[in-house]
């Protein structure tokens, strides 16, 4: 950590993680203004991103991924509900973000982060309304049966950029999802039909096997300070700057939201664009890793 | 006496059909989940069973004097054909008769009963005898026993039964404060945890700790109990009353009240008075003493008092349920008599007790 | 361009805005804030010594606590909670009492749309209200999108439903100054442009060129335009109070 | 929680060193056993044991359910315990959760045999009325009412004794449709059904303090110890669980030999037991 | 906890496998039958091990068994609960949960008392806790995937990250099942087996030690029988220290370089 040396008398002789995390600010502001942070990112870049698909195989559907360290397992289980009366012919979502004790040293068991109920209301409202997900394909028999696809996330790993890591899970979870083939028996329940033997029953579902996502969410959160702004932003870089605003873009370019819960910084409009505009690129990122996970599955 | 359900349903169609009869109802269908009865009934066959016969021969005779029908249910919707006759039918025969345990009354049909009693008919809680579901006189208290020193390792304990509810309390301190926060400089902190045992009541209870009704409680007794220690005495310690209900036949808190002041008094905390409790109802236009389970909830007005009976200061007083005020008087005037009825079997409790402990030191 | 709203406002037009201070006896400041039905009620309890667990000592916390109209808290209200915990933290001074905590309660009254924001005005006068040292005030508009691209300000529950899209945006008051014009000014704008928090719902048109996200910006447009209307209403009902407030305490 | 003055502790450790402890019992032997049975009048079968001053109640419900898809031929047991208060000071509130999960926990090990049923001490397929239909749920309740010590014993005895006063309802099922999901039945209030206990485990708490093992230990005790292993045996001798308490590591050769001095005393027990319980029941039918 | 905003929970059925009653498949005596995963009756599955899995813990580790994975992070010795009184031993605290994905029917991902206490139990007598007076090391497993023999899966799997975390220990503590199947006695079940096993037992064992910290025994056991199990176990336990030693030893190794 090459750092040029530190002016005040003390702090020269002091060590770089001493001083690091005695005064985190002035250690990360010396950084930025080399338009360098201490992992040796430029201020606009990414951490490396990985995406792997099917890691939970009692699932119908799962994804690990990681973004730097965070990492994010995200299964969907597909369960049989009668559909509401208003809307026979649709099927339903229910996302659930959950941080283990496992992930980080703040969370203790018994009590749920405070993190949890915030990312999964975002979560749940940004993939409701990006409409990637057409609730009809869900459908079995119209008023009869349709399908409850429970995602939950894990976080694994907390380390800044949480709802990113989680969005893509929830996305690659659903691009990975492999919908039972399944029957109506006699009594009126739906039962999974096995592929060697199908015994008379017709599958109902025998075209909808994969949900067609169109237009998939993917989102970048930054963090914004004095004039800079720094892309996906680690635990530490969090805890320290407080302003946060999270750009969600669909693959066709449209924007699925902006969140910006407070913070000390004010953004000002060329701000926004230039998240925005960092956004976009990413967006572009993602959805090549996103392909490359889906067709490395394919080929297997 | 000896009831097959074959024997108990044909009864009880025979004296529902009575009933139906004198209200002179028109077309009425039965519905009755025993298939052996629609079949005695419906079947226009000889009649070849003994044991029923005399009813199978009256309800037949009724079918075909009225234009009534029968069909059979299946159990699971049944419980307004079956349970109400059943219980009635209880009552009137067999209940004098037996000695009264609860759970010869299933919850379903207490839940019916609780249900549909106000529209249906006026129960019946003190025969035209005047007699009470369980034998006794209005203004008769259940059987009361207490124990002193139940448990080995409480300061002071003790087990108190009112009939067929039964107690165990427990007192340990005065003690060191546990959250130092709770410390008072000027007195003893006094605490009271109730709870009651999954198997205390009929139907089997799931979640026995914290909900409301037990907070209440707890706040009851600790309240009714502080009014009577000297807690002055005492200032930066802690009392701790845990109240276990392991029989609940109504009146509990009377039962804890008393339970917790024999506790108290075995553990030797000093105390203004005894406090004694007892609770008496108004069914059927008496004031009944010491109600149990089923008088309890039958919904009338239900008055807990809290006596300090010698210095003759009421200290608690509840109700649910209205009542006119004259009559409340008397209702009251009952409970306090008795409260006093406990306070003196207690006294006695005690000086029994301190006579053995006299006996035990001296000799 | 003209859209009939439900109740016959303009699309420019706010419902109309009424606020009242020192509505509770025991809180240290409170107030109650209410846009046509929606109404609110703020509580401010502090500031107390000592902070909770896992929150900076060296600086001043604020704890908020959303409380539904029926019912228990869900995520939603957690939501709410940190949103508005984070706004406030960032109007607050929090250097001046380092190690307290000051407690807002938001007591929805009732909900008719835009009750975040509402939500937000509401804890800002109640902040005010208790003496609790600020930056500046901060004003909340929601901004409704229609299908047809149009902006309308201050949606009730029923248009909420509605649009395509819609935004809250919190921004600063305008601030009175000595300075000269333009030193408040970042980057070519003045400070009051600035936002503070922003939460969107609901997909915003497709733009075809680099940076284009007219829709957001639209609505960042109007709704700077009618915070300042609201940031005036705010400071002439907060200062009409105060001759009451030095009254009590002579 | 309790608290011992060192002086106090080597006066326990010593005294099993040399086979006399505190209250004059030798290692091997347990303090007197009082059962009493039907103290509940409302459950279906109850009991009360008493081991010195520890002192705690069994009660048995039996409820009408369906059986488990998996096991249509068996009924279904549960075990709860509880802590009451009045035990001690710091089973108050939740205090006492954690020890009544523990209990429940390594009852339900001991007493309901492995995954498929086999070992339990109650058979499970009398609990069923009609196969894949009707079955019996039976709750098991303990409610520790004092505590010194060797609580998981005197649950086991007590369970035990409760389910020998046990009677269930006699159920005639009416003939219905082979279709029909439940069928009409008919519970008698007359005619109750025994259960047969003598399959039913004792549960043997050996407590290692120094080198040596007690049984029935007091919470005196029990705070000098270093492991204990709780070991249900039936009357044939076989192992019907087995709990180990306690952090401390153990020799899996001293394990072995614990679990042959279990055996040894439990036939004692058992016998013990047995002949109390039906003083027990011999004193309900006088009454 | 509806996913739709504001739709309240639906019914919902879950989607039954094929009637196929796979029981049936063990529940003959004979000693022919074949185990699902075509292992011996005394054959492990393949364990594999990596520690450093959750960088946010002081130690952590990753196990996969066939199909049982599950991640153990250990964090502290921090401060303890400041309700807690003083002690100049340190403390464990343990817990355990599920994914609600975890096992095959959706559960609530709710924590898991038995098995946090046990974990407990297992781990505590191998840890030197006078190295931590006053303070507290938090062991928090969480089951990705639940595929059988998951107790002992995650006890091994703790020490491990225990072992990373840099606690002290006397030995590592490894943990193996059996499944007493009629007359069989199999090692390692995995969830079929374990669904119709007649009795189980799991020992968790310090092997260079040669001490057992936890038994537990179900179903019924003759005396034979027992010992014949508590071998195979401990045997298992020593081939399993073998390649939790390897595991910590190459991420020791990495370290260096």
């Amino acid at each position: 950590m090459g750092l040029p040396n530190v002016s005040g008398d003390f702090s020269s002789e002091m060590d770089v993680d001493a001083f690091r995390r005695l005064f985190p600010l002035r250690f990360y502001e010396r950084h930025l203004v080399e338009s360098i942070r201490p992992d040796a990112r430029p201020l606009g870049r990414a951490r490396d991103t990985t995406l792997a698909l099917g890691a939970v195989t009692s699932t119908d559907g799962s994804a690990l991924a990681k973004i730097g360290l965070t990492t994010m397992l995200a299964a969907i289980k597909m369960e049989v509900m009668t559909p509401s009366i208003e809307t026979p012919d649709e099927g339903c979502i229910a996302i659930d973000f959950h941080m283990p004790p496992i992930c980080s040293p703040l969370v203790r068991p018994g009590r749920p982060a405070e993190a949890e109920p915030v990312v999964s209301k975002q979560l749940c409202d940004t993939i409701l309304s990006s409409g990637m997900i057409n609730m009809k394909e869900l459908s079995l028999i119209s008023g009869k049966a349709a399908w409850m696809a429970y995602l939950d996330i894990y976080c694994l790993d907390a380390d800044g950029a949480l709802f990113d890591a989680a969005l893509l899970s929830a996305v690659a979870a659903f691009s990975h999802l492999q919908i039972p083939v399944v029957s109506m028996n006699d009594d009126g329940r739906v039962v999974i039909i096995s592929e060697e033997h199908q015994e008379g029953k017709d599958p109902v579902n025998k075209e909808k096997r994969k949900l067609t996502l169109s237009s998939i969410p993917f989102s970048l959160t930054s963090i914004l300070h004095k004039k800079y702004i720094l892309a996906d932003p680690t635990a530490e870089e969090e805890s320290i700057m407080d302003t946060l605003v999270t750009v969600v873009l669909d693959s066709s370019g449209r924007l699925v939201s902006l969140y910006k819960p407070g913070g000390t910084v004010l953004a000002y409009t060329s701000a926004i664009q230039d998240c925005i505009a960092l956004t976009r690129q990413r967006v572009k990122e993602l959805r090549n890793i996103l392909d490359e996970a889906v067709s490395g599955m394919e080929v297997d | 006496m000896k009831t097959e359900p074959h024997m108990a349903e044909m009864k009880a169609v025979e004296w529902a059909s009575a009933i139906v009869g004198d209200l002179k109802l028109g077309k009425v269908v039965w519905l009755c989940d025993s298939m052996n009865t629609v079949n005695t009934v419906t079947s226009k066959e000889e009649l070849c069973v003994w044991d029923t016969f005399l009813e199978a021969t009256i309800i037949r005779g009724r079918f075909e004097a009225n234009p009534w029908t029968m069909q059979w249910i299946n159990r699971d919707q049944n419980y307004l054909v079956d349970a109400f006759p059943k219980f009635t039918l209880k009552n009137n025969f067999t209940f004098l008769k037996f000695d009264v345990r609860r759970d010869v009354i299933s919850p379903c049909v207490k839940n019916f009963l609780q249900s549909f009693k106000p529209s249906f008919i006026e129960m019946e809680y003190v025969s035209p005898e005047g007699l009470r579901l369980d034998g006794r006189r209005p203004m008769e208290m259940r059987q009361i026993r207490g124990e002193i020193g139940a448990l080995a390792k409480a300061d002071g304990s003790a087990v108190f039964e009112m009939g067929n509810t039964k107690v165990i309390a427990a007192v340990y301190g005065p003690r060191e404060v546990q959250n130092r926060s709770q410390q008072m400089n000027e007195q003893a902190l006094v605490r009271c945890e109730y709870s009651m045992a999954n198997f205390s009541t009929g139907d089997r209870m799931r979640k026995p700790k914290g909900d409301r009704r037990s907070t209440e409680i707890s706040l009851v007794i600790r309240q009714a109990m502080e009014a009577c220690i000297l807690t002055h005495l005492m200032p930066r310690s802690q009392i701790d009353i845990f109240v276990q209900v392991l029989q609940a036949d109504g009146g509990i808190r009377s039962a804890c009240i008393n339970a917790a002041t024999l506790a108290l008094a075995d553990a030797g905390i000093p105390m203004r008075d005894l406090v004694t409790s007892c609770s008496a109802g108004y069914l059927n236009s008496t004031a009944l003493l010491d109600l149990n389970y089923v008088e309890d909830s039958a919904g009338g007005p239900d008055v807990t008092v809290g006596y300090l009976p010698k210095l003759d200061k009421v200290t608690l007083l509840q109700m649910d349920a209205k009542l006119p005020l004259d009559i409340f008087e008397n209702v009251m005037q009952l409970a306090t008599e008795g409260c006093k009825a406990v306070a003196n079997y207690i006294r006695e409790i005690l000086l029994e007790n301190t006579k053995q402990l006299e006996s035990r030191r001296g000799v | 361009m003209e859209i009939d709203r439900i109740d016959e406002r303009t699309p420019n037009q706010l419902r109309p805005l009424i606020c009242s201070r020192n509505v509770l006896n025991r809180a240290h400041g409170s107030s109650s804030w209410s846009q046509g039905d929606t109404k609110v009620l703020a509580a401010v309890y502090g500031p107390k010594a000592g902070t909770k667990k896992n929150e900076n000592p060296e600086r001043a916390c604020i704890e908020v606590i959303w409380k539904p109209k029926t019912g228990q808290s869900g995520k939603l209200e957690k939501e709410y909670e940190m949103i508005l915990k984070r706004t406030l933290q960032s109007i607050c001074i929090l250097t001046i009492n380092p190690n307290t905590t000051t407690s807002v309660i938001i007591q929805v009254v009732s909900d008719d749309g835009a009750l975040l924001p509402c939500a937000i005005n509401a804890a800002c006068a109640a902040l005010v209200d208790a003496g609790i040292p600020l930056k500046h005030l901060a004003v909340a508009v929601c901004c409704g999108l229609a299908d047809s691209g149009d902006v309308m300000l201050d949606p009730t529950k029923l248009e909420e439903q509605k649009m395509k899209a819609f935004t809250y945006l919190v921004f600063p008051n305008s601030v009175f100054s000595v300075l000269p014009e333009g030193s408040l000014q970042v980057e070519g704008e003045p400070v009051e442009n600035g936002i503070i928090t922003s939460v969107t719902q609901g997909l915003m048109s497709v733009s075809f060129k680099f940076v284009q996200v007219e829709d957001y910006l639209h609505c960042i447009e109007r709704g700077r335009a009618a915070s300042a209307k609201m940031s005036a209403f705010l400071r002439r009902s907060l200062q009409s109070q105060l001759p009451s407030d030095t009254l009590k305490a002579g | 929680m309790v608290g011992l003055s060192l002086g106090e502790k080597h006066f326990i450790q010593g005294g099993i060193a040399q086979d006399l402890r505190c209250d004059g019992r030798k290692r091997l032997t347990y303090r007197p056993i009082y059962v009493e049975t039907g103290v509940i009048p409302q459950a279906n079968g109850s009991a009360r044991v008493r081991m010195g001053a520890t002192d705690v109640i069994a009660s048995v419900k039996a409820e009408l359910g369906k059986p488990n898809p998996f096991q249509p031929d068996k009924g279904k047991v549960s075990i709860f315990v509880d802590c009451s208060p009045t035990a001690a000071p710091t089973f108050e509130g939740r205090g006492g959760e954690e020890l009544s999960t523990e209990l429940s926990a390594a009852l339900h090990r001991c007493l309901l045999g492995g995954k498929s049923g086999a070992g339990a001490g109650i058979d499970l397929s009398s609990l069923v009325v009609v196969e894949g239909k009707i079955c019996w749920d039976l709750y098991i309740d303990g409610l520790v009412v004092s505590s010194d010590g060797n609580l998981l014993d005197a649950l086991g005895a007590a369970i035990k004794a409760a389910l020998s006063n046990t009677g269930i309802p006699r159920v005639s099922v009416a003939a219905s449709a082979p279709g029909d999901d439940e069928p009409e039945v008919d519970i008698s209030d007359e005619e109750f059904l025994q259960f047969d206990t003598s399959g039913v485990p004792v549960i043997v708490t050996l407590t290692k303090v120094g080198k040596h093992y007690i049984v029935d230990a007091t919470t005196e005790e029990e705070s000098q110890m270093s492991s204990a292993v709780s070991i249900s045996i039936n009357r044939q001798g076989h192992i019907c669980g087995l709990t180990k308490r306690g952090g401390a590591g153990v020799d899996p050769s001293i394990i072995l030999d614990m679990i042959s001095v279990a055996k040894h005393v439990s036939e004692q027990l058992l016998n013990q037991l047995d002949s109390e319980i039906a003083a027990a029941e011999a004193v309900n039918e006088e009454s | 906890m509806a996913g739709k905003a504001g739709a309240t929970p639906t019914t919902y059925a879950p989607s039954p496998t094929t009637q196929k009653t796979k029981s049936l498949v063990f529940k003959n005596d004979d000693v022919d039958w074949v185990r699902p995963d075509k292992r011996g009756f005394q054959q492990c599955r393949p364990a594999f091990f990596r520690t450093g899995a959750v960088n946010a813990a002081s130690g952590s580790a990753y196990a996969e068994f066939g199909n049982t994975k599950v991640i153990v992070s250990v964090f502290g010795p921090r401060e303890s609960k400041k309700a807690m009184m003083y002690s100049d031993v340190g403390r464990l605290n343990c817990n355990v949960s599920y994914t609600t994905f975890a096992t095959p029917i959706r559960g609530q991902g709710s924590d898991h008392k038995e098995f946090s206490s046990m974990l407990h139990k297992s781990l505590e007598g191998a840890i030197i806790l006078e190295t931590f007076p006053k303070t507290t090391v938090d062991v928090f497993a969480l089951i990705l995937e639940s595929g059988g023999s998951d107790l002992p899966v995650v006890i091994s799997c703790a020490s491990v990250a225990l072992a990373d975390a840099g606690i002290m220990m006397y030995d590592l503590v490894a943990s193996v099942s059996v499944s007493c199947i009629g007359k069989n006695l199999i090692i390692d079940p995995i969830l079929e087996e374990e669904s119709c096993q007649d009795g189980s037992l799991m020992i968790t064992c310090m092997p260079s030690r040669y001490e057992v910290t936890q038994l537990t025994v179900t179903g019924e056991w003759s005396a034979p029988k027992i010992s014949e199990g508590v071998q195979l176990c401990l045997d298992a336990c020593s081939k399993l220290a073998k390649i939790m030693r390897s595991c910590l030893k190459e991420s020791a190794s990495s370290l260096e370089e």
